[in-house]
């Protein structure tokens, strides 16, 4: 490998936000807290642009790996980036950028709410360098430590509130981490007393279809699933999600449950690709279809708008385990590439952008309106149309409507199904798309009814003025939504490339 | 199961509304298939123990545990360090950094065993943990085993209340990422010096094992102290914090 | 069959109960107590293993500030009397001593 | 079958006892001792497969459990401080309503 490459900027990307979060806990209270943060995010997303830019320049896609302590692969730790995973760094990056500017506006004395801001931030940093950290992860017990500080950092922050209800979600959600990072652990174990390697690559290169290998594979699924929450186990996702602060809400719906399935993904088509089979596929894809229509009642039940947001993750992730069935399942192995792996790649991207506006938004609107209740909506429209207008957009991408990126990711699905003759997905997706118009339209409909509802108490509240930079935030998130909708060929050029890379 | 988290003390030790019948199947059936993956299947012959021996000279240590830990699987025990700090700093209160870091409590009452334990335990715990640190390099023994030995020494000095720790001053919170801090100081410096990140120079491999060891001993012990004092200490404000909140 | 068999037989039969003991037993102390146990047993087992390094840090970590945090936690939620009368009053009491 | 294997199946089945525990347990600590006694499973799994023979011990393992050793009580005082936390809420709760329902009773007297 000669000239700039990649790989060289891939250790900085997992040290730069650590460096943060000692900076972070060090300064703690101090009037620089929030530049020092906007600093180092604008930092990591130049990063980020550098590192995407020169994987995609070197023409190749290969993946390509960086050694530490000059080791090598069975006896050190590789990182290792592919196609997939420079997408995912790349979201992380844009993300973290967008959260962190949202975060000091949030976190300021405005809203009384520095205390928190104080906790807020370093294990904001260890977040993000648990998630650099496990996309360039090569080494299958190098990603149960990553997993660890994404599901301890994550529960932290949920309980940063302190309330009664963001405690319970928080330890509901910590105990649930641990024992899917234990599946994992035992997972690892047996991989390691067959192959004797930790190596992800290696480990692929000996995996056949032995029974260890299925035993794993089955340890492995169960334990993500958990993380992930697909619909049996979804149980803790909707209270962590809506208990815990906004700019957290929206990171661990739009990043943190896509991580342990982008491990999933890789377990499941790459590095044992052998042991999973159609009938194996068809389960997880029923899971999904049943998640979609279940989380999709649940949020048109919910009363609460973030709890109706955070249902609308555990239906948007069913759509994606459609992925599952879909993709083509050879005798020597599935492989992540063709049509489904495509629009699983452009639905968690397009899902991202959306939820994260989406949750951003509703945390103004939350915030302007003194409480949650979706029925307190009524006429928000008047008061914050900037606000509702980013929701109104993150909806219709979530439903699926054009012109946005959630439309195509919707048709990229359907024709695959209507391709690979699994015509049963079709009534799902079109199914599901019905159910998230019913409770998006259910809030849109409200906040765009004239007049407020019960105005003597209404006034009463503290109506807080929401900043400039945190509609700014939800805004930006909302045009690009749109903008992956109207460029749509050139992202499916640019994906095309890294999924038949990201094949090994 | 996880639908209600039971915290009444008095509760039943098995949840009622959990089926048992199911998850003893369940459990069952999964403990039968990874017992036949287990006895059918042989295991991979050596794993990587003969990769280990072979560079064993070139890691700077002679124990291997603390060579795959500090050399040749840095990079996790770097991770591994932050977990512990990340729950560190969700269990700290918020901030509190004028009082002093060290300092000394009102006369409280004067118990004979503690203050016999405090005196012959404690002082012989901190050396056995400096010398576990210093053993390390070519015996059983290391880094976290002297951070958790160190820790319990100052449970123990810190249980009369007489001594108090303040863990939110300016120092504690230094020696809290010390151990972080040199870590990942020297694996970046190691890319300026060797080109590869956490590359040691072999004449000073042994050294700088020994570098990063000691202070990650001092972050590892005062983390483990720390979140021990957030359970004991009901003046801790971490635990009360709830408490304030609700009632105000 | 030789002795160290045997010595590994009863060891292990000794921990897979305490196992069992420490999630199951009446008392949330006694469940705890078996837990310390487990870990001691533990600590005796990885030596038995061979993996010294290991027992030095499990007997630290493992048994003792997993136990020293698992009594302080249960120190923190027993409730303090059993009678229901006198419980306003005893925790007031508790609150002046600390402050 | 040699002890190796043997302590290899009681590590799987300590994993399966803490499973148990952590699905049907009642009270939030015993689910938390309920994960460590399935931490405790697979660190013996992963032991008893590091000792190649009497006296080859593959060290890879050994520091894989150091690691999840350090993990285990990490996430062991989040989950017991989040625990203690909730019941001081509860505590405080349940002072306040006995408080509340005490008053009425003095005006009436």
């Amino acid at each position: 490998m000669n000239g700039l490459s990649s790989s060289l900027f891939l250790p900085a990307i997992v040290f730069l936000p650590l460096i943060a979060s000692i900076i972070a806990f060090l300064v703690g209270r101090n009037r620089l807290q929030g530049r020092i943060n906007m600093l180092f995010a604008l930092l990591q997303f130049l990063l980020v642009i550098l590192t995407t830019v020169l994987f995609l320049s070197e023409q190749s896609y290969q993946s390509s790996r960086y050694v530490i302590g000059g080791w090598g692969a069975p006896l050190g730790i590789d990182l290792v980036v592919d196609g997939f995973s420079i997408l995912m760094i790349a979201l992380t990056g844009l993300l973290t950028l967008l959260i962190s500017a949202y975060s000091t506006s949030y976190f300021s004395e405005q809203f009384s709410s520095e205390q928190k801001g104080l906790r807020f931030w370093p294990l904001w940093w260890l977040l993000i360098a648990g998630l650099n950290a496990l996309f360039v992860s090569g080494d299958a017990f190098n990603i149960y430590v990553c997993l660890e500080i994404i599901g301890l950092s994550a529960a932290a922050l949920v309980a940063i509130q302190g309330t009664r209800a963001a405690l319970e979600a928080a330890l509901r959600y910590l105990l649930v981490g641990l024992l899917g990072s234990l599946f994992y652990l035992l997972a690892i174990a047996i991989l390691y007393r067959t192959h004797g390697t930790l190596d992800l690559m290696q480990i692929a290169a000996s995996a056949d279809n032995g029974l260890p290998d299925k035993v794993a594979m089955i340890l492995i699924a169960i334990g993500l699933l958990l993380k992930i929450a697909l619909f049996p186990l979804h149980f803790w996702l909707p209270q962590a999600h809506a208990n815990a602060p906004t700019p957290v809400s929206a990171i661990l719906s739009a990043l943190v449950v896509k991580a342990s399935l982008y491990v999933l993904i890789k377990f499941w088509f790459d590095i044992l690709g052998e042991t999973t089979t159609f009938g194996a596929s068809q389960v997880l894809g029923a899971l999904g279809g049943a998640a979609i229509l279940y989380g999709s009642w649940s949020a048109f039940r919910a009363t609460q708008l973030k709890v109706l947001i955070a249902y609308s993750t555990v239906a948007q992730l069913g759509y994606i385990f459609l992925l599952f069935p879909l993709s083509k399942y050879a005798v020597g192995g599935s492989s992540f590439s063709g049509s489904a792996s495509q629009a699983a790649i452009y639905f968690i991207v397009a899902h991202a952008c959306a939820k994260a506006a989406m949750f951003l938004s509703a945390g103004n609107l939350i915030l302007s309106q003194g409480n949650g209740e979706i029925a307190q909506l009524k006429g928000i429209a008047t008061r914050e149309p900037l606000n509702v207008l980013v929701f109104a957009i993150a909806g219709i991408s979530l439903i699926g409507l054009p012109p946005s990126a959630g439309f195509i990711a919707k048709w990229l699905l359907l024709t695959t199904s209507i391709e690979s003759g699994q015509w049963w997905w079709v009534i799902v997706v079109i199914a599901g798309g019905l159910f998230g118009a019913m409770y998006l339209f259910k809030v849109l409909g409200l906040a765009f009814t004239s007049g407020t509802v019960d105005t003597g108490q209404g006034n009463k509240q503290p109506r807080e003025h929401v900043s400039g930079v945190m509609t700014a935030v939800a805004m930006i998130l909302a045009i690009i939504t749109l903008a992956l909708g109207f460029n749509a060929e050139f992202i499916l050029n640019i994906s095309n490339p890294i999924v038949e890379a990201s094949s090994v | 199961m996880f639908k209600k988290l039971d915290t009444d003390y008095a509760g039943a030790a098995v949840d009622k509304n959990a089926s048992r019948l199911s998850v003893s199947i369940l459990v069952a059936g999964l403990l039968v298939l990874l017992v036949t993956a287990l006895l059918g299947y042989d295991a991979h012959d050596v794993g990587l123990e003969p990769l280990v021996t072979q560079s064993i000279e070139l890691s700077g240590v002679t124990n291997p545990v603390t060579a795959v830990l500090l050399n040749f699987r840095a990079y996790d025990t770097l991770l591994e360090i932050a977990v512990l700090l990340i729950v560190v700093i969700a269990v700290l209160p918020i901030d509190d950094r004028r009082t002093a870091f060290f300092r000394r409590v009102a006369e409280t009452k004067h118990d004979l065993v503690l203050s016999a334990l405090q005196r012959w335990i404690a002082p012989a715990l901190v050396i056995f943990a400096g010398y576990l640190l210093w053993a390390g390099a070519y015996q059983p023994g290391g880094a976290f085993q002297a951070g958790a030995l160190l820790a319990g020494a100052c449970v123990l000095l810190f249980q009369g209340g007489t001594y108090r720790i303040n863990y939110t001053s300016s120092i504690a919170r230094l020696l809290l990422v010390i151990g972080l801090i040199i870590f990942v100081a020297v694996g970046l410096a190691l890319i300026w010096v060797e080109g590869s990140l956490l590359t040691y120079p072999l004449e000073s491999s042994s050294i700088l094992i020994l570098l990063i060891e000691a202070c990650a001993t001092i972050s590892i012990a005062i983390a483990l102290a720390s979140l021990y004092s957030s359970l004991f200490d009901t003046a801790f404000p971490a635990v009360n914090m709830g408490k304030n909140e609700s009632i105000t | 069959m030789s002795l160290t068999m045997v010595f590994d037989a009863l060891l292990i039969l000794s921990m897979l109960t305490l196992g069992w003991m420490s999630i199951f037993s009446v008392s949330l102390f006694r469940c705890i107590v078996f837990f310390v146990c487990l870990g001691l047993l533990a600590t005796i087992a990885w030596g038995q293993l061979g993996a010294f390094d290991v027992a030095i840090a499990e007997a630290a970590i493992g048994a003792g500030i997993t136990g020293a945090l698992l009594l302080a936690a249960w120190n923190q939620i027993r409730p303090l009397v059993a009678k229901d009368s006198d419980m306003v009053e005893t925790n007031q009491s508790v609150a002046q001593e600390h402050v | 079958m040699t002890s190796e294997l043997l302590y290899m199946i009681a590590g799987l089945g300590l994993f399966s006892i803490g499973l148990s525990g952590v699905l049907i347990a009642g009270h939030v600590m015993r689910k938390i001792l309920a994960l460590n006694v399935m931490g405790v499973g697979i660190f013996m799994f992963l032991i008893a497969l590091a000792r190649k023979s009497e006296s080859v011990f593959d060290p890879v393992p050994h520091a894989m459990v150091l690691t999840g050793i350090v993990i285990a009580v990490a996430g062991t005082a989040l989950a017991l401080n989040l625990m203690v936390r909730i019941h001081n809420i509860d505590e405080t709760e349940l002072e306040r309503t006995r408080q509340e329902s005490a008053k009425p009773e003095k005006i009436e007297l």
